[in-house]
């Protein structure tokens, strides 16, 4: 057989991860650059998987991977990737190296620490096994193997947010441990919560294939192939109830409102590269089930909750971005952003067009970029002061021009300017719900208004204006901080002029889902039969 | 008379050693109604042997002696030990499975 | 030639990036790079000109589709650009008035140690202007649209340790946001109306759609246009934006960006054409704001304030005559560039004079300069006459063109609109004549320069002396020869367009032309606005020429503090939406916090009681445990037996 | 008891009578053992209850089970506890008053609910054809026994020879007290004492001139009241202590009575006392 790209892209930084825990106390640095090589090999492999996969091949996966797990219940080690999975492992081998980069003194030992410290290492080793599991989970066409990688990343992540936050401030260390703590708790328990209601449904699903089709299975293709040689046939309500209890646990990962009240506390309390951590990756993981699972395996259920969760994405989107402009704490306020713009790829997914679930996807990827472009510089500043309040902050742009700058331009890409990225996939998102929801897409334009505000009203607040005291010696980005962020923000221009590379990877994809719910774009209310369109064909 | 009754008594001795063990306090007397419900099992044991004319029920009947003598020789030492540290053999008092 | 058009929007492009990324190297040769990247788009626009020249009317548009940017299902946004007499008519302006104000700058932001971003700015907005004006499809537009819309926030904001600059910058974005959205909306509704959202189709095949969604359509535009010219109800952030350094003003503020709204509806016009109920609004938008802006312009003694005011009624003359459908286009596009020139000097000569009186905003404390700038005098004096419209000069023509086409317009509708032009001409002259006055003639009321904090103060005034009398004194020769040269357009350039129509062949095979039949002749039209033209100039020099004027305003009545207040504008919004807003998120914060996140940790808190009971049972004695597990194991038999028994 | 094989099996009556009478006897013992207040009557009622259930397994044909349950049962293990319970002390006589609240309670419902049901189990078992131990027992019912236990079973067989090894040493280890440090010399064990306050001479014997000299009669003190001190302590905690101060003194003024009148000592002083009076 073939060399397993899939299984060593997850399996790398997992054993990188081991590694780097492994590394002796005294010799943090060596951890760092261990766990920094590592992510980079991963990003190769990552990498490698973008060439091998071919847009037009058939068949919904591809680089597959298949091996019996645990033969009594049909659990299965199925691997593979369709265009989506594809460009999302794509993203998050991406981020890492950025976040490692970024982290590089967000776990080092206070004076009052002893040599024997070891959460350096930690901190690097958890890091790498969480892309390892996400990756796993990107990968995984099998629903239980998927379900087990998406629970075991809370482990990590838990360790993650309670153990490691911002050097303290005004707050005392104490305070800030136990704000810490309360935050992990409850991320924990909202995805326990959400997961164990999955692992319900898993189990139903389990059941009604093994009471149809003799042996149960939990191969999504199976499954689908089954479904569509009407093999198997869920009962209306059963097939719902399944699809709530998927949905459940995917909508707090997302996190949709009313479930995301665990985002703002986790995220303002993590350090900033791990709170890109949980927004930029692990909570695609949501997003991307949603699009794989949800509306493959429950079509119709998809189309009769669409209404519902279309309002709901709404209410994320006016609401997150309703609260940004309330809030007090620079991270809070990009924790809310994000639920605003999860909103949008929720709505973009459901609202079941190409151009809404392929927008959703490239949403995803531009949302990952740009809020981790955004967090990061966010993180740096926060580093410097040691405050995360924005009334600590003032005339920054006077001391730190390039710190501004990055800051600037992350914060226009969160309010998807166009010319970068997220425009693009915010209007995909947008024209897709529009064509077929006008309403929901006219309330949903709403929301890049209030994105200009709290972005610009956070710009204001800390950048412009009179230099405040506490920033009058604020260094501007060292070198090592700069090479993190300016390759993101090539990136957001880049793909915001030249999206192609991306969509091209994605169309097959979402044709495919597209016809798994069996819908297909509104046509026009006008036939336009130009020239113009057809020698833009030509063009191409 | 039908055998079965047997096994009414030894249903009924069993019973009553569980009761005892509930309601007694001394870790000896506790003991005593442990040996009073094997015995009853054994009982049960040698007339199931005789139902099924065979001895395999005796042969389990004269396990559970074994077993439970060995488990009255280390049960009683530990009775002791306690006594020793404690000077008192009353269950109650030995209250470490208090949170 | 197809090539050029990129190139055309490159240079200058290329030019902001080298300029924000040099760094500070770049420093000393900032503003020479930026002015070089101008004027070259500009040479490239005089080249694709000739070329245009050289061809017949019909086919002089080129088209260049660059690559396809997101093509995803039915849906292709291409970068694409189309250069069609409109485009040029644009291209010409933006890139000559921009390389103008470059060089302007280049003297007036002297004194500024950020001076290299300032012309990165420019060079940006210069940029998305193009885009803007060359895209062949609305979503590219929308790009330019909305990078206009950022170069305007980081010129206006450019002093960004002034509190009020960084306020101002943000108004404007998020105003121009509001009417963003509209666009964005009409550009969903096309696409799902026509399946593509390029000029050519959607253009082409306008009637084919039903009224209604023509009008929806033209409703959000409208919106959009109303965002990004300052229209009623969008107007409010124009008059902050002065906050900017005055080139930005002259050259954003006033010849280019504010007019994107004007290109908007005129490159629309097939789809308003069909829609009269959209064409109806953009008329009440325009006449309304003209009025409005002229009020505004008559009440602000800060001589910018005033000129801004201007500039929008200004621009509620281009809508009106682009509401008016093909009557009004050529006209509308024609005082677009008149203005473009005039208003441009006029800001500009504002800037000169703000230069030389320590940065003085203040009208009343001008006076007398006439003497001590002669240059600044008299090409100010030009553009004041062209805009007010006096006989020959560019004004003249073009907003005489609109008066009649707004007559022609006919039925109480035009009447009503021509008199509401007629009045805004009497006003504009009213106005204007004020600014002059206050300005150049009178004795002098020069006062110490003013402390920076104060708003209007401008950065360079810490760098000058602090508290001297200003001595005044000729700009230099580069701020001086841009604005001879807007001034010399601002008089000749309505002659020229109306040579025999010139203009309106020109632009006829995009925008078309009808004539109105007028219910008025020309004639009437003209004399009627020389006379309301004379009562304005006679009303001002009343006031304000013959008597004496006070150094600081007085109370004034109540209609004049209203006015002063740009007749409440921003107290509605404050009152409406800021308050209103600020109250909104604050309960949603509290929400957040109490209700959402209460239900939760009301269940934790519930679970964790529940289980301190469940303890209780716990009570450490062997024998407790020892009875639940002889009740276990009966509880077991009763099962075992219970399913024999079933 | 034997013998025929059939359905539907029926003991003899001599069984019948032998099951009606001692079973009441084993429950009467099992009830005892449960209720009686001394650890060494309960343990005396289990092996009363046990000898019966003996007497049962040989009446079931497990002779060699009957003999085992009689010498290492009863013989053996009660032994151990009678042991035991003397070493913890037999005066330990703990109250039957209940402390755990509603333990009572719940342990009779329990109780109550487990017997039912299982006697309803076995009731509907319906066991009725019971084919005797006939053939098993042909070759001798220790032989048979003996033939399974050393084919069928002998793995089974060998580990609870382990079990019983490992139990022996786990009690050994359990009831061993290492000693920490060397033993006390007989002078630290004086200093001890003297510090310790204790008695240092021997303990007072007991017994009452040569009048008693039985182990439970306490000595007296001069004033004629009883020392402890001179009972040993299981007797005095028993309570078997013969208090015989009171007759002791009664006999003792009898005694000097006596003897006062046989020297008729008090006439003579009281006619010297009238001689003095009269001078």
């Amino acid at each position: 057989m073939s060399f397993p790209l899939l299984t060593a892209t997850a399996a790398v930084p997992a054993l990188g991860a081991v590694a780097t825990a492994a590394v002796p106390a005294e010799r943090r640095a060596a951890a760092k650059w261990l766990a920094l090589a590592v992510s980079l090999v991963t990003l190769v492999l990552a990498a490698t998987q973008l060439v091998r996969f071919d847009p037009d091949a058939k068949g919904p996966f591809q680089l597959t991977e298949s091996h019996a797990w645990i033969a009594a219940f049909g659990v299965r080690y199925d691997l593979g990737v369709d265009g989506i999975s594809v460009v999302l492992i794509g993203l998050t081998a991406l981020l890492i190296p950025f976040i490692v980069l970024a982290g590089w003194h967000d776990a080092d030992p206070l004076e009052t620490h002893s040599s024997r410290w070891r959460p350096t290492q930690g901190f690097f080793a958890l890091i790498l096994m969480v892309e390892a599991m996400v990756v796993i989970a990107f990968e995984a066409t099998d629903v239980f193997l998927f379900y087990i990688f998406f629970e075991a990343m809370l482990i990590p992540m838990y360790f993650l947010i309670g153990g490691f936050g911002d050097r303290a401030g005004e707050r005392g260390e104490a305070e800030s441990a136990t704000q810490r703590s309360y935050a992990a708790v409850k991320f924990l328990l909202y995805n326990l919560v959400g997961g164990l209601i999955m692992l319900a449904a898993v189990i139903g699903l389990y059941a009604v294939t093994a009471d149809q089709l003799g042996s149960g299975t939990f191969s999504l293709t199976e499954i689908v192939q089954a479904r569509a040689a009407g093999k198997l046939d869920f009962a209306t309500t059963t097939e719902r109830a399944l699809f709530l209890g998927f949905f459940f646990a995917f909508a707090v990962k997302a996190p949709l409102w009313p479930l995301h009240t665990w985002l703002p506390n986790a995220m303002g309390e993590a350090t900033a590269p791990v709170a890109v951590l949980i927004t930029a990756v692990v909570d695609k993981v949501g997003t991307f089930a949603m699009l794989r699972f949800c509306l493959q395996l429950f079509p119709e259920a998809s189309k009769w909750a669409t209404p519902v969760i279309l309002v709901l994405s709404l209410i994320s989107i006016l609401y997150g971005a309703l609260l940004a402009v309330g809030q007090r704490d620079i991270k809070r306020l990009i924790a809310y952003a994000s639920i605003s713009h999860f909103g949008f790829i929720v709505l973009g997914v459901f609202a079941m067009t190409t151009q809404g679930q392929s927008g959703a996807t490239l949403y995803m990827v531009n949302h990952g970029i740009s809020t981790a472009a955004l967090m990061l510089v966010a993180g740096f500043l926060i580093s410097r002061r040691g405050s995360r309040l924005i009334a600590d902050y003032g005339g920054v742009q006077k001391v730190a021009p390039v710190l501004a700058g990055t800051f600037l331009i992350g914060g226009l890409a969160t309010l998807s300017l166009p010319g970068l990225a997220p425009f693009v996939s915010e209007f995909l998102v947008l024209v897709g719900t529009f064509s077929r929801y006008p309403v929901a897409g006219a309330v949903a334009t709403v929301g890049i208004v209030l994105a200009a505000l709290y972005v610009l009203v956070l710009y204001q607040r800390t950048m412009t204006g009179p230099v405040a005291e506490p920033v009058r010696e604020m260094p501007d980005l060292r070198a090592r901080e700069l090479a993190v962020v300016a390759p993101l923000i090539a990136l957001l221009l880049f793909l915001g002029v030249y999206p192609k590379p991306v969509t091209q990877l994605l169309d097959p994809a979402v044709a495919h889902t597209m016809s798994q719910v069996h819908e297909s774009d509104p046509q026009p209310a006008v036939h336009v039969n130009d020239a113009h369109v057809n020698d833009v064909e030509a063009a191409k | 008379m039908n055998p079965v009754n047997y096994l009414y008594l030894a249903a009924l001795l069993f019973t009553i050693g569980a009761t005892g063990v509930l309601i007694r306090r001394n870790a000896i007397v506790i003991f005593m109604c442990v040996e009073l419900m094997l015995n009853a099992c054994n009982l049960a044991f040698v007339t199931f042997s005789r139902m099924h004319g065979n001895l395999d029920g005796q042969i389990i009947a004269f396990f559970t002696m074994v077993v439970a003598a060995a488990e009255v020789v280390v049960g009683l030492a530990i009775i002791v030990t306690i006594f020793r540290s404690r000077h008192s053999a009353s269950v109650d008092d030995a209250g470490l499975l208090k949170l | 030639m197809e090539n050029l058009i990129g190139t055309l929007v490159l240079v200058p492009l290329l030019g902001a990036g080298v300029l924000l990324c040099g760094g500070r190297r770049l420093d000393r040769a900032g503003h020479w790079i930026g002015t070089f990247a101008a004027a070259l788009s500009f040479v490239i626009g005089v080249v694709l000109f000739a070329d245009m020249l050289g061809r017949s009317g019909e086919d002089r548009e080129l088209a260049a589709t660059v690559f396809s940017w997101v093509p995803v299902g039915g849906f292709r946004a291409d970068v694409g650009f189309q250069l069609d007499q409109l485009s040029m008519t644009f291209v010409l302006l933006i890139t000559g008035v921009g390389s103008l104000i470059h060089l302007y700058s280049v003297g007036y932001m002297a004194h500024d140690e950020r001076r290299r971003r300032f012309f990165g700015y420019l060079n940006l907005f210069l940029a998305a202007m193009l885009l803007l004006v060359l895209a062949d499809n609305y979503l590219l537009l929308y790009v330019g649209w909305e990078g206009v819309g950022l170069a305007s926030y980081l010129l206006i904001g450019f002093w960004q340790h002034k509190p009020s600059a960084a306020t101002a910058a943000k108004k404007a974005f998020l105003v121009n946001r509001v009417g963003d959205m509209g666009l964005s909306i009409a550009i969903m509704l096309m696409f799902t109306t026509f399946g593509t959202f390029a000029f050519g189709p959607v253009l082409e095949n306008a009637d084919k759609a039903g009224e209604g969604r023509l009008t929806a359509i033209g409703l959000l535009l409208l919106l959009a246009a109303c965002g990004k010219s300052a229209q009623v109800p969008l107007q409010s952030w124009l008059g902050d934006a002065m906050e900017g350094p005055t080139p930005v003003s002259a050259l954003i503020h006033a010849a280019t960006m504010v007019t994107a709204g004007v290109y908007l509806i005129t490159r629309s016009g097939a789809i308003f054409d069909g829609a009269p109920d959209a064409q109806t609004a953009v008329v009440t938008v325009g006449a309304v704001t003209l009025l409005f802006g002229a009020i505004v312009g008559c009440a602000k003694d800060d001589i910018k304030k005033a000129l801004a005011g201007s500039t929008m009624s200004q621009i509620g003359y281009m809508v009106l005559a682009a509401g008016l459908g093909p009557i009004g286009y050529p006209f509308a596009i024609m005082h677009l560039v008149t203005h473009g020139f005039f208003k441009a000097g006029l800001f500009l000569g504002a800037g000169s004079v703000m230069h030389a009186m320590n940065d003085e905003v203040d009208m009343r404390r001008y006076g007398g300069l006439r003497r001590y700038m002669p240059i600044t005098f008299v090409t100010f004096g030009l553009g004041y006459l062209a805009i007010i419209g006096f006989p020959g000069l560019s004004g003249f023509f073009s907003k005489d063109k609109i008066i009649e086409a707004a007559f022609a317009k006919g039925g109480t509708e035009g009447w009503i609109l021509g008199g509401a032009a007629l009045l805004g001409a009497a006003i504009t002259a009213y106005y204007m004549t004020r600014v002059m006055l206050l300005t150049f003639f009178g004795e002098k009321r020069w006062q110490p320069a003013p402390s920076p904090e104060e708003p209007g103060a401008e950065p360079a005034a810490e760098t000058r002396g602090e508290g001297r009398m200003p001595h005044p004194h000729e700009s230099p020769k580069v701020m001086t020869i841009p604005m001879i040269v807007l001034a010399a357009g601002s008089v000749l350039a309505g002659g020229l367009f109306s040579l025999n129509d010139a203009f309106l062949t020109w632009l006829e095979p995009v925008t078309g032309h009808e004539e109105g039949h007028s219910p008025v002749t020309a004639v009437q039209v003209t004399t009627a606005t020389l006379v309301v033209l004379f009562v304005g100039v006679a009303l001002a020099w009343a006031q304000y020429g013959r008597r004496p004027v006070p150094v600081t305003a007085p109370p004034g009545s109540l209609p004049v503090r209203i006015a002063r207040r740009d007749l409440l504008q921003d107290d509605i919004n404050h009152i409406v939406l800021v308050r209103g807003g600020e109250h909104l998120t604050r309960s949603l914060v509290y929400v957040d916090h109490t209700l959402v996140d209460g239900v939760v940790n009301g269940t934790a808190a519930a679970v964790g009681g529940l289980s301190g009971r469940m303890r209780r049972l716990q009570n450490g004695f062997a024998r407790s445990y020892a009875v639940s597990m002889f009740g276990g194991a009966a509880v077991l038999i009763a099962a075992t037996l219970l399913m024999r028994a079933v | 008891m034997s013998g025929l094989a059939a359905a539907s099996y029926l003991t003899s009556t001599g069984e019948a009578v032998q099951f009606w009478i001692l079973a009441v006897v084993a429950v009467a013992g099992a009830l005892g053992a449960v209720l009686m207040k001394k650890a060494v009557h309960s343990a005396l009622c289990l092996a009363g209850t046990m000898i019966v259930l003996a007497v049962f397994y040989l009446a079931n044909g497990a002779y060699f089970l009957g003999v085992v349950q009689i010498v290492v049962y009863t013989g053996a293990i009660m032994m151990l506890f009678l042991f035991v319970v003397m070493l913890v002390g037999v005066t330990a006589a703990d109250s039957l008053k209940e402390t755990i609240k509603g333990q009572r309670l719940l342990a009779g419902l329990c109780a109550l609910g487990f017997g039912v049901l299982l006697t309803a189990g076995i009731a509907n078992a319906a066991l009725r054809d019971f084919d005797g131990l006939g053939q098993a027992n042909a070759g001798g019912n220790v032989q048979g026994l003996a033939a399974l236990l050393f084919t069928k079973y002998v793995f089974a067989f060998e580990i609870t020879g382990a079990l019983l090894i490992t139990a022996a040493v786990g009690a050994m280890v359990l009831t061993h007290r290492e000693r920490t440090g060397p033993a006390a010399t007989q002078r630290e064990l004086a200093e001890r004492r003297v510090r310790g306050g204790k008695q240092l001479p021997p303990l007072p014997a007991p017994g009452v001139y040569a009048r008693h000299n039985a182990v439970d009669i306490p000595g007296l003190l001069p004033d004629g009241t009883p020392s402890e001190l001179t009972v040993n302590p299981t007797l005095r905690a028993r309570g078997q202590i013969r208090d015989v101060s009171g007759e002791a003194l009664a006999e003792l003024a009898a005694l000097e009575q006596r003897s006062e009148d046989w020297l008729e000592r008090d006439k003579r002083r009281a006619g010297e006392r009238t001689e003095e009076g009269a001078k």
